[in-house]
C-alpha cells in the first residue's frame, strides 16, 4: 500500500512538473493547466488511504471540500477578465491560510515539547502563510478598489515594518527555543498577520501582479514547509516547485516592467511623489490640439496602415470589444490594422493579450513591442487607447524622469497620433506625456468605449 | 539528522532546481496565466489539510480542519478554473490563427 | 519495493527531469563542450569503482577493482581536462571580444 | 557522520547540475567545467569514509589512481584539437567499462541468488556498460583512422544484429530470473560488447559525434544503475543528469545536422550508397574554371567585403591559422572579412568555432548562419575552404537529394566564389556539388593550408 502512494505522489509530481513546463510555452499552456490538475487528483485520491477519519472528521472533511468547490468555482466563473488579478490574489491568499493553520493543527498535537525537526517548518509555515494570506487580502482590496490603490505611507513606516519584523523573528526563535507555551503559535500568527497587511500597504496597486507572484511563491514555501512536517512527499515538491518557479517569475515579471524587485516592493513613496509633483508643477500651459469624430473617422478611413496601441484604460473601459470591431470596420476598408502590445500595459504582464483574445482579435495581428516599434514610421495613424506611461517619449529623451530607459512603443513615429483618453491626467507613473503636446498629436477625448464606437460610426460614414 | 529528513532534503534541493529551469524560457504573455497555474499547484495544501481534518477529535481541531479544507479546496478548485478560463482565451487565439 | 527503492527511484525522476531542463537552451556551438562535460560528470563512477576496490580480497576483485580504478579515473581526469581545454578556445574569444 | 556524507553528496549533486547550466551557456561554460570538478572533488571525498579498506584493496586504489590521472591528464594535453571526438569517445569508453566492472563486482559479492533489486540494475549497467565501452572503441578507431570511416555493411547485417540484442535480451531475463550461473554475467559482458562493436560498425565515420553522445548518454544511465546496485545517492543523480541531459543533446546534435537520430543511426547504408552511385554515374563530363594564386591575390585584395566558409577539408589540413592570417592581411588592406559558420560545418557542431577560436579569430567576425546568409549577395567574394557540403546548393534546389531540405549557407549569391578543395570529389554526404561548376565559381584546388598561404603571399604582392 504504501508503495502505491509513494509511486502516486512520484507520478503526482511528475504531472505537475510536466504541467508547469508546459504552461511556459503558448502552445501547450491549456493543457499543461489540466496536466497539474490531474496530478491533483492523483495526489489526493492517493492520499485517501492514509486517512483514518473520526466521525466528526469525515463530516467537516465533506462540508469543507464542497464548500471550497462552490466558493472556488463560482469565483473563477464569475470574474470578469479584468478582474482575474485580483482574483488569483483572493486564490493565493486563502492557500497561505490553509498552510498556516494546517501548521497550527499539528503543532497542537504535539505537548509542550515538540521536536525541533517539526518546529522549524511548522513555525516557517504558519509566519509564511498568514503574511502571505494577510498580504493576499490587501492586494485583492486595493485591485478591486475596495480601499484606495495609491501607496498608504507615514513617516517611520518603515522602521515600524522593520521592527515587527524583528518582532517576529525573535517571537519564533523563542517558540523554536522554549516552545513551553502551547499557543505561542496563535500569537505568532497574528502578528504575521499585521506584517502581511504592513508589508503591501506601501504598495501601489499598479505593482500588485508582482506582490501578487511574490506571495505566490511564498505560499508554495509555506506548503513545502508543511510538507516538511507532515512528512509528505506531494507538499514538499510540489511546494517547492511553486516556491522556485514563483520566485523566479516574480523576477521576471518585474524585469519585464524594466524596475528591481526592491523597487517594486520598496520604492514606491519616493517615486510617486516625484511624480505627482512634477504633474503639479508643469504642463497645463500649453495647448494641445482635439479633433471631431468625424475628421479622425476620415483619417483612419482613408489610411493605409493604423496601429492601434491598448493600454490599461482600454482594460478599464472594456473597450477591447469595440477597438475590435474599428478595426473590422477599417479592414474591410482595405486598411491594414495591427496591435502594438508592450509588454507591461494595463496592470499585469500579458493583460493587453488576454483582454484583446477575449474579444477575438486574430493572433497574427497582435505585434510584440520588438516586432512592431519599427513599424510606425510606415504607420498612417498610431491610435493610442487608454494606454499612457507606453508610449511616453520621455523614457527615451529625459534623463531623470521616472521612466527613463524603460523600453517604450515608438508611437510619436507615426505620421498621425490620435491619443484617446479622458483627460489630460496623467498614467500611472504619475508623469506627464509630452506626446500629448506633438506636433502631428490629436486629443480625443473620453471613455474608451464611447470614444471608440463614435469612430466605427464615423469610419462607417466616411 | 534522521534519515527520513535527509530525502526530504534532497527531494526540496532537486524540486528547487526543476522549478527554476522548467519555467525559464516563459514568454511574457504566459506570465499571468503561469502565476495562475502555479497557485493552483500550491493547492496541494489541501492534501495536509483532509489529513488534519479527518481526525479531527476536539473542537479545536475540528474548526482548524473545516476552515483548512476550505481555504485549500477553495485554492484548488478556483485556481485550475480561473488558469483554464485565462488560457481558453490563447485557445482561441490559436484557433483563430489557423 | 522497499523504502530505499522508492527514495531512489524518486532521486532518479526527479534527476531526469533536471538533466532535461537544465540544458535545454544550450547553443549548437556548446554541443561538443556540453558532451564533454557531461562525458566527465558520469566518471562519478570512479566512486563506485572505488568502493569495490578498497574491499578487494580475491585474485577476481583485485583485478576487477583495479581496472575499475584506472578506466574510472582516466574517464574522470581525462573528461574535465579536456573539455577545459575546449573551452579555453571559447575564454580566448570572450577575450578578444572585450 | 552518515549525515555529513548525505549532505555532501548532496551538495555534489547541485554542483554537477549548476556546472550542467553553466555549460550550456557561453559565458558561463568553462567555469561550469571547475564546478561540476568541485563537485566530483567533493563526492570523492564525501567517499573517504565509506572505505574499509583491505591491504590489497588500498595499493589498488592508489595504483588505480594514478595510474588513470596519468592516462586522462597526458591523453586529455596531448590530444590536437581536431582529435578531441575521438579521445572524448575513448573516455567516454572507459567510463561505460569501469560502470560494467563494478556491477560485475558488486554482483559477485551476492552468491548465487542475489536480490531481484539487486540483479536488474546490475544486469542493466554490465549490458549499457559494455555496449557503451566497446562501441566507444570502434568510434575511436574511426575516428583516428584506424580503420576505415565508411559504414561497414553486410547483408543481413541488421538481423544479425537484431538477433544479438534478442539473445542479450534472452540471457539476461535468464539472469534476472534464475541466476544460479554466478559467471554468467561474464557471458552476458562478453555478448554486449560484442554488440557494442557490431552496432557502431554500419554508422559512418562523419556521424561519430551523434554516435558518441548516444553512448555517453548510455553510459550515465549505467552509471546510475550501478547507484541502484550500491544504494549511493551521488551515482544515482549523477548518472541520470547525464542520461537525460545526455539523450536530449543527442537530438538536439542530429537535429542540428538536419536528421534523424534514427537515420543517423540505422540510416547509413542505403542513403551513402546512393550518394557513391549518383557521384558514379554524374559529373565529371562537364569541365570547372581554375585559376591562379595570383589572380585570385588580386580579386582578394581589391574586394571589399569577403565572407568565409570554412568546412571540414580546414579542419583536416589544420589551416585555421593560415586562414587567421589570410583574414589579417586582407583587413589591413581595408577589406571587411567574416566568417560564416554553418552548424554542422566539419565533423561535430561547433567544430569550426572551436578551431578558428583557437587560431584567435575575433568573435565579432565568427557568423552563426542566420546571421551571414542575407550578406552573401552583398559579398565580392565567398572564399570556401574544405567545405563542401553545407554550400550545396542542392540541399535548395533539387528534391530527392539526400540533403534536400537542409539549410545551407548561400555562398552561390556571392559575386565571386573561390572554392578552395584538393580535388571534385564530393563531400560526406557523397553527393556531387553543382557550385563548383557555377558561372561565378573559381575552383583552386589543393591541400586547404597550403592554398591558404599561397594566396597570403598573393594578395601581399597585389
Ligand atoms: N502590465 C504590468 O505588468 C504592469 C504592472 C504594474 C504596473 N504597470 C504600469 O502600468 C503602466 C501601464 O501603462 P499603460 O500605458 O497601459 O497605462 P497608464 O500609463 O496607466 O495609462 C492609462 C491611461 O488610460 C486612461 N484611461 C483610464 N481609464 C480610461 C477610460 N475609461 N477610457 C479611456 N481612457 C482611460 C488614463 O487617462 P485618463 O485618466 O485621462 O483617462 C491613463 O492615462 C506602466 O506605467 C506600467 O509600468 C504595469
Ligand atoms: N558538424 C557536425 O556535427 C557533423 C557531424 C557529422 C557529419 N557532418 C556532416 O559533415 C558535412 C560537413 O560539411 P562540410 O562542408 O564541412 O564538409 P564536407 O562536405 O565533408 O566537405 C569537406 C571538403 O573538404 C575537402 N577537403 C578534405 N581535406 C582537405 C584538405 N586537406 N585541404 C582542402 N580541402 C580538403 C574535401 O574535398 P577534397 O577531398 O576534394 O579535398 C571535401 O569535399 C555535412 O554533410 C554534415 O552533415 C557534420
Amino acid at each position: 500500500m504504501n508503495t502505491i502512494i509513494a509511486l502516486a505522489y512520484l507520478l503526482a509530481a511528475a504531472l505537475f512538473i510536466l504541467g508547469l513546463k508546459q504552461l511556459s510555452s503558448p502552445k501547450g499552456a491549456r493543457n499543461g493547466n489540466f496536466t497539474a490538475a490531474a496530478g491533483m487528483v492523483i495526489a489526493l485520491g492517493a492520499t485517501v488511504p492514509l486517512l483514518h477519519f473520526t466521525k466528526a472528521g469525515l463530516e467537516i472533511t465533506a462540508v469543507g471540500l464542497v464548500i471550497g468547490t462552490l466558493i472556488g468555482t463560482v469565483g473563477a466563473r464569475m470574474v470578469r477578465m479584468t478582474a482575474i488579478p485580483q482574483m488569483v490574489a483572493l486564490f493565493n491568499g486563502v492557500g497561505g491560510g490553509a498552510a498556516a493553520l494546517v501548521a497550527v493543527a499539528e503543532l497542537l498535537k504535539f505537548g509542550v515539547h515538540p521536536p525541533l525537526a517539526e518546529v522549524f517548518p511548522s513555525v516557517f509555515s504558519i509566519v509564511i502563510g498568514s503574511v502571505s494570506f494577510a498580504g493576499s487580502m490587501v492586494a485583492f482590496a486595493k485591485l478591486q478598489e475596495l480601499m484606495t490603490g495609491t501607496p498608504i505611507t507615514y513617516p517611520g513606516q518603515q522602521i515600524v515594518n522593520l521592527l515587527l519584523a524583528a518582532t517576529i523573528v525573535g517571537f519564533a526563535v523563542a517558540v523554536l527555543a522554549v516552545a513551553s507555551i502551547p499557543f505561542s503559535f496563535i500569537a505568532l500568527m497574528v502578528l504575521a498577520l499585521v506584517l502581511g497587511v504592513a508589508f503591501v500597504l506601501p504598495i501601489g496597486g499598479a505593482d500588485m501582479p508582482v506582490v501578487i507572484s511574490l506571495l505566490n511563491a511564498c505560499t508554495g514555501l509555506a506548503v513545502a514547509a508543511s510538507g516538511f512536517t507532515l512528512n509528505n512527499f506531494a507538499l514538499i515538491v510540489a511546494g517547492t516547485l511553486v516556491g522556485a518557479s514563483g520566485s523566479l517569475l516574480t523576477k521576471l515579471m518585474s524585469d519585464a516592467m524594466g524596475r528591481s524587485l526592491g523597487n517594486v516592493l520598496f520604492g514606491a513613496f519616493g517615486q510617486v511623489r516625484a511624480g505627482v509633483t512634477a504633474v503639479g508643477s508643469g504642463g497645463q500651459a500649453r495647448s494641445v490640439r482635439s479633433a471631431s469624430a468625424e475628421d479622425l473617422g476620415t483619417l483612419l478611413a482613408y489610411s493605409q496602415r493604423v496601429i492601434i496601441v491598448p493600454g490599461y484604460g482600454l482594460a478599464v473601459a472594456q473597450a477591447q470589444h469595440a477597438a475590435r470591431e474599428l478595426a473590422d470596420v477599417l479592414e474591410k476598408r482595405g486598411v491594414e490594422v495591427e496591435y502594438a502590445i508592450h509588454p507591461v500595459a494595463g496592470r499585469m504582464p500579458g493583460h493587453m493579450n488576454v483582454l484583446l483574445a477575449e474579444a477575438n482579435v486574430p493572433y497574427e495581428q497582435l505585434k510584440e513591442m520588438d516586432q512592431v516599434n519599427d513599424d510606425f514610421k510606415n504607420a498612417d495613424v498610431a491610435l493610442i487607447v487608454g494606454a499612457n506611461d507606453v508610449v511616453n517619449p520621455a523614457a527615451r529623451t529625459t534623463p531623470g524622469s521616472p521612466i527613463y530607459g524603460m523600453p517604450i512603443l515608438n508611437a510619436d513615429q507615426a505620421k498621425n497620433v490620435i491619443f484617446m483618453k479622458r483627460s489630460m491626467r496623467p498614467g500611472f507613473a504619475g508623469i506627464e506625456n509630452e506626446l500629448m503636446y506633438g506636433p502631428n498629436t490629436v486629443m480625443f477625448f473620453g471613455d474608451a468605449k464611447d470614444s471608440l464606437t463614435k469612430l466605427v460610426s464615423a469610419v462607417k460614414a466616411a | 539528522m534522521t534519515n527520513e529528513l535527509l530525502n526530504e532534503l534532497t527531494f526540496f534541493v532537486l524540486a528547487i532546481f526543476v522549478g527554476f529551469e522548467v519555467i525559464s524560457k516563459v514568454p511574457t504573455i504566459l506570465h499571468t496565466p503561469l502565476m495562475s497555474g502555479t497557485n493552483a499547484i500550491h493547492g496541494i495544501i489541501l492534501v495536509g489539510a483532509i489529513l488534519i481534518a479527518a481526525g479531527a477529535n476536539s473542537p479545536v481541531t475540528i474548526v482548524l480542519g473545516l476552515v483548512a479544507v476550505i481555504l485549500a479546496t477553495t485554492n484548488v478548485v478556483g485556481g485550475f478554473v480561473v488558469t483554464d478560463r485565462m488560457l481558453e482565451m490563447f485557445k482561441g487565439r490559436q484557433a483563430a490563427k489557423k
